[in-house]
């Protein structure tokens, strides 16, 4: 039914994906929590960056860490000569893209869900002598779960989407970078390509999809636990 | 597998990477299953436009042959020396076209500007300073690449100037990001007219070709091909193999031309 | 025996924070006062879950919050349990998961409470793996009383424990709590409105009033004052007066408790002979009687003298008795002028049997 | 007058609910039980924010629910005023817009209910312009009270409305409560833990008891049934008796109140001559005496006959007396037997003045 | 200091994003309301409809738009023939790219906010009176205006750095719908466009930073009102 290619295409896109994502929440959730939780001079700029992403056209950031994290750039050097890893041109470098894009996505869902937490039950929590790091994990994340999936999704649907940084920064080569989006392009300049472009779309689609309902899933379960009817 | 592992950073030791200009994707991925089929080489092609393939190779992709669709983007990475100059060649031509979509026939029935009229039984006509483009749009738009960074775009652009049309259009120009979106919306009919490559004409069958642009109306469209720095031997040989017979026939199909001066030789660029 | 000292001054809007009193370990200390007073303030600020602005709070030797040394002990640090005034359970996790969240805790002193035994005095046998959302108000309250005994504090802090439940459950709960001050010695800091409870459970009473502590004392000291009449229901206060068993009259189900003023007979108190017992007896219960009675269905007749008449507050005059301990009646102008009571006088104080409530103390 | 009939039924996970009764406009109908009967469940049937599985609710003839007839009319259509047992103000509303939320309703009864009159009433005037975050827990239960008021209902709900208040408060409110229902007429059904708010507000009493009604009633019915006990803290109960006032004795600050078995002095109220008072009398505040004392400090002796004795519970039994009205006293069985009281026997009941509560009735 | 031209694609950044965010947003709440309220069959379905857009690239998206809005697609003939308007190559046709782009960033944070809400609040309401329109109005939307604001910055952050779909759908016409992001991209792709490129990409991160500090703003004020100190 799939052809290699898709096939291939599916995998580095799930690939890329799952680490964006994997690799991004630890430092969502606490840029989240620091932005949903407290006021400190230069809030508005921590925050001005996290959504930076959004505003900037894509390939614009792929540029932007082309040069930053091309070999002769700033990081990139720095990379290459102390730990001899390259980013550019890898499936790694497409995850990095596709992480900076998505961020902004699953910072703001997190966010929600810490504004809206009701800081009295974590004082119930440190009364009943639970440090900061216990009360975060068994109270305060357990509450804001419900937003940490949506923000997940929202994230690796954006990442299982992204087009213009990957091409950029990462090129388009199968089987390293040619995710759905990079298939997609590059069949739909071949004669009679829309009926492939239709299938990788389809793909795509479905691809989201099965996140959505697995969050769902997810999300209504822990819900229905704490929820009356 | 450990291929690339080992490989950070994909100098794909053994393999030949070939970065080429998205429209060339028909004819190369072609090409270069033969290529490595005969040689018993795994050649990697990626596509994408010039001018990101160009920068790319600037911030050291592992890239080892370079085709470009114009000649501006090669020229910046010869400036920066990361090619041979030696290996610079001509691998093809091309010409500009004038399209419309496959059923205007049964759209234009709507409209008064019939530009049916200016084109009798399907005549090829060629784009000259008579050419009442402004009649043949009517209220639409001419799609053309964006003539500030689309290859395809600036030829048209120095085209529609030199012969005196450019006047008449320039407010009515739809600039579209590459030449697939050109063909996109000459298919759809939201263009009534449009200006591709021929090659890149011949990948729709939704439209058809009313017109030439003569290559006299602006700077020759030339794709040239070169070796990157650091290349392996084999670079040479694909590069070789490019311009030999059967595969220009193949790029011919295609809808490219082929070039005239077909030999290794090095090109004087900047024509 | 810890002891919990407290100085805090703090500003919310316009409510200032100015409080200063101590609880002694094994001792029940009442924060008593209006709605608004400012208790739930001073609680959370032993708690360190409100900031002060100034002032100091140490338990025993460790200091919990010094604004001029620079101490602020994180909540989790002062070894406290809490019974907020709102339940507060983790909507999350189950009522089991709930009631042993705090039992992870680290503490000095080993674990006292048993938690099939708290189960059964809650009664929440069968809803602990339900979860908060399908509580009624009461089961709420009961599970968040649980979960603060459970967490084996250094000092329990109550606040309203137990407003949504019926008064016998409340009734178990108390003497519980009762139990437990003296099995643990720790300060039990416990907000009521109810001068039932007042009078059931404290060892002492702080009254606030307007961010201020407005009296402290033995609850007898305080509930009597009549400069505090406007926060206690005219004749709810009463006294308190320490006995030992002196002997159990089975066939009447009655024990007979002895005190420096003579005898009580009071509904029988399931306890061996010189248990401490503490009684507690309103002053509107208590009738007086220049002769002694004959017929009448009042058990308990104590010669008393009377020690001080108050002027009269409506209808009623409170009169100070002294019985080698002190006593207090309600009783109408009318009657005190009617029986010519007068200071000095020695008359009977006449209690019904079934208006002393007991309760053992150590 | 507009009654409300309910017949409710449901299940709620292993909770099952089945419970049958009416309240008269008019009225005070006390919900009781103990936590977890079900009393919030019916009260949030009755408002249309808990679907039934089956039964009728109706306001006057006005049907709210009627799982036959398929009718099941929108909470906002049913003109109810629900005081929930969590406080329930709207967070980003301040004191005063949460007041007025429920004015805009059209009624089809004048207003009754004066704003300046309730602020006073809840003492909350000062807080009008603060959010709910900012006040203390039975500042926002006065909020939620004044809320219900102001919406001018056709029927009021009131879950534990008084629990975070202290005494004296909750005394005001009680009475304004009680005014409340002579002027509309609306009935107000009543959920409280308290005895002393059972026999102080209500005219029914509905015993409610693992989802069933156990047990309905006027207060003396139910509160004195000897099967409730569990229910009710030994002596608690009591007795009400409808009085009217005979006259006022200024100068001791009482009134003479006169009822079918005599009189009664009881402190000041402020009411004419005429005037339907009816009063509460604790069982164990009555004491019984088979000759009449002399020189003592009760002021209400009244000459009564036993028309039963209970067997004793521990040390007490209780003694039904009829005084024209029921009576009810509950002494030691020590006294019941060192007193030979038999049935039948004429005693003379001694109640303290200051025992007695009174209250306006119309 | 501005270019007419700068200034041109700024103004057009703005008007585009402003009418996308401004019409999809009664939308994004109606389907945040559902979704976060109800459950019902096919539900999952129509969470993935509304997320589609985010896995599927801008540049396909563009192409599908163009297939059902242009003149022979299904909506750009009832479009045309009925109200004779058509979408492609205007401005109205880059908002309707942008909001659909944006609506599941829209959708998905007021969707939170909504699984938040304390339905407890709302049936108190509805004891006292108030109809579900005036429960709605005076009740949940205060209630979920921090994640509506949240949203609607997301989205009009996403709208003013969107790119692919508009190029493709709308092309790339100086005064129409050249936004700052086609803009840039032009400049980018101009040999020595880098300092162009630069300024574009700062103007668009100010725009984003306004939104953003405005959004941060309102919801500090109406968060300070309600939550105690
Ligand atoms: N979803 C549910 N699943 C199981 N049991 C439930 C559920 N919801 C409520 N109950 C049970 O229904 C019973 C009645 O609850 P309700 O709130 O009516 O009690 P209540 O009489 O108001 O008690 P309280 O005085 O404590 O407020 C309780 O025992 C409660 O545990
Ligand atoms: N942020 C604030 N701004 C202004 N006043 C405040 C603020 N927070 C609390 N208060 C006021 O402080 C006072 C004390 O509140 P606290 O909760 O301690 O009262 P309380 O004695 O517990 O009352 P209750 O018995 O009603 O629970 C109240 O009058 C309250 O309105
Ligand atoms: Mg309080
Ligand atoms: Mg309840």
């Amino acid at each position: 039914m799939l052809t290699a290619l898709e096939w291939e295409a599916i995998q580095l896109s799930l690939r890329i994906s799952f680490w964006a994502v994997f690799i991004s929440l630890p430092f969502g959730v606490g840029i989240a929590w620091v932005l949903g939780r407290y006021n400190f001079p230069g809030k508005s700029f921590l925050d001005a960056f996290v959504n930076a992403p959004l505003v900037i056209p894509p390939v614009a950031l792929g540029y932007i860490l082309l040069v930053l994290f091309g070999r002769t750039g700033l990081f990139g050097r720095v990379l290459e000569d102390w730990l001899g890893v390259s980013l550019v041109f890898t499936w790694e470098g497409a995850s990095l893209a596709s992480a900076i894009v998505s961020f902004p996505l699953l910072v703001r869902s997190i966010r929600i869900s810490v504004e809206n937490l009701d800081q009295g039950l974590e004082k119930a929590a440190r009364t009943l002598g639970a440090n900061p790091i216990r009360t975060f994990f068994t109270i305060s994340l357990p509450l804001i779960w419900p937003g940490m999936l949506a923000g997940i999704t929202l994230a690796f649907a954006r990442c299982v989407g992204e087009f213009g940084a990957t091409i950029t920064f990462a090129s388009n080569i199968p089987g390293e970078t040619r995710t759905l989006p990079l298939a997609l392009y590059t069949v739909i300049e071949m004669p009679g390509g829309e009926s492939a472009a239709l299938r990788l779309m389809i793909f795509s689609v479905v691809l989201a999809f099965i996140a959505l309902f697995l969050s769902e899933f997810l999300a209504r379960r822990s819900r229905k636990k704490f929820r009356s009817n | 597998d450990n291929l690339h592992a080992e490989n950070k950073g994909h100098e794909n030791k053994g393999n030949l990477v070939v970065f080429a200009a998205i429209s060339m994707i028909n004819a190369l991925e072609n090409l270069a299953e033969q290529f490595s089929r005969s040689e018993g080489i795994k050649v990697v092609t990626v596509f994408a436009s010039s001018s990101r393939l160009a920068k790319q190779i600037q911030f050291g992709a592992p890239a080892h042959v370079f085709i470009s669709a114009n000649v501006k983007w090669m020229d910046s990475l010869l400036d920066k020396g990361l090619i041979e100059k030696n290996s610079l060649v001509k691998v093809v031509s091309n010409k500009l076209v004038l399209i419309k979509p496959f059923h205007e026939l049964d759209y234009a029935e709507n409209h008064e500007n019939n530009i049916i009229e200016f084109l009798p039984d399907k005549k090829i006509i060629y784009l000259d300073s008579e050419t009442n483009i402004f009649e043949m749009l009517g209220e639409k738009r001419l799609a053309i690449g964006n003539p500030d960074y689309v290859p395809a775009g600036m030829y048209a652009l120095e085209a529609l100037k030199k012969l005196g049309l450019w006047h008449e259009v320039a407010n009515k120009i739809a600039p579209m990001p590459n030449v697939r979106s050109v063909l996109s919306v000459v298919e759809r009919g939201e263009a009534p007219i449009g200006i591709v490559y021929n090659s890149d004409a011949k990948t729709s069958n939704k439209i058809k070709v009313i017109g030439e642009i003569s290559h006299n109306d602006h700077q020759n469209i030339i794709y040239p091909g070169a070796v990157t720095s650091d290349a392996p031997p084999i670079a040479h040989k694909f590069l070789k193999y490019l311009l030999g017979y059967e595969s220009q026939a193949i790029f011919s199909k295609n809808g490219f031309i082929i070039c005239s001066n077909n030999s290794s030789e090095v090109l004087e660029l900047k024509c | 025996m810890i002891n919990l000292e407290v100085e805090a001054r703090t500003r919310l809007g316009s409510f200032n924070l100015d409080a200063e009193f101590h609880a002694l370990g094994g001792e029940v200390t009442i924060l008593f006062g209006r709605s608004g007073a400012g208790k739930t303030t001073v609680m959370e600020s032993i708690a360190g879950l409100r900031n002060l602005s100034d002032g100091k709070i140490s338990l025993g030797d460790r200091v919990l919050f010094d604004s001029c040394a620079g101490v602020n002990l994180k909540p989790e640090r002062r070894g406290i349990g809490y019974v907020f005034q709102d339940a507060r359970l983790f909507p999350h996790l189950t009522v089991r998961e709930n009631l042993l969240y705090g039992r992870r805790r680290l503490t000095l002193q080993p674990y006292k409470g048993d938690f099939n035994k708290i189960i059964d005095l809650l009664d929440i046998a069968s809803i602990l793996s339900r979860f908060p959302s399908t509580l009624s108000g009461g089961e709420m309250q009961r599970v968040a009383i649980g979960r603060a005994f459970l967490s084996n504090p250094d000092v329990l802090l109550m606040d309203e424990p137990l407003v949504s439940l019926d008064d016998l459950r409340k009734d178990e709960i108390l003497k519980y709590i009762s139990q437990l001050k003296d099995i643990v010695s720790i300060p039990i800091i416990y907000v009521t409105h109810s001068v039932d409870e007042v009078l059931k459970l404290a060892d002492k009473v702080i009254l606030m009033s307007d961010g201020n502590v407005q009296a402290s004392g033995t609850p007898n000291q305080v509930m009597g004052r009549p400069d505090l009449e406007p926060f206690v229901i005219d004749g709810a206060g009463g006294t308190v007066v320490d006995t030992v068993v002196d002997f159990q009259d089975k066939s009447h189900s009655l024990t007979n408790l002895a005190f420096p003023g003579g005898n009580l007979l009071v509904p029988r108190i399931d306890a061996s002979r010189g248990t401490h017992i503490r009684v507690r007896i309103r002053s509107r219960d208590v009738a007086l009687a220049t002769v002694r009675p004959e017929s009448i269905s009042v058990l308990n007749m104590l010669g008393v003298k009377i020690v001080s008449i108050s002027p009269p507050r409506g209808a009623v005059v409170d009169v100070v008795l002294d019985a080698k301990v002190p006593l207090r009646a309600q009783i109408t102008q009318k009657s005190a002028l009617e029986l010519n009571l007068n200071e000095g006088m020695e008359v009977f104080a006449l209690i019904k049997t079934v208006a002393v409530e007991g309760q053992e103390h150590v």
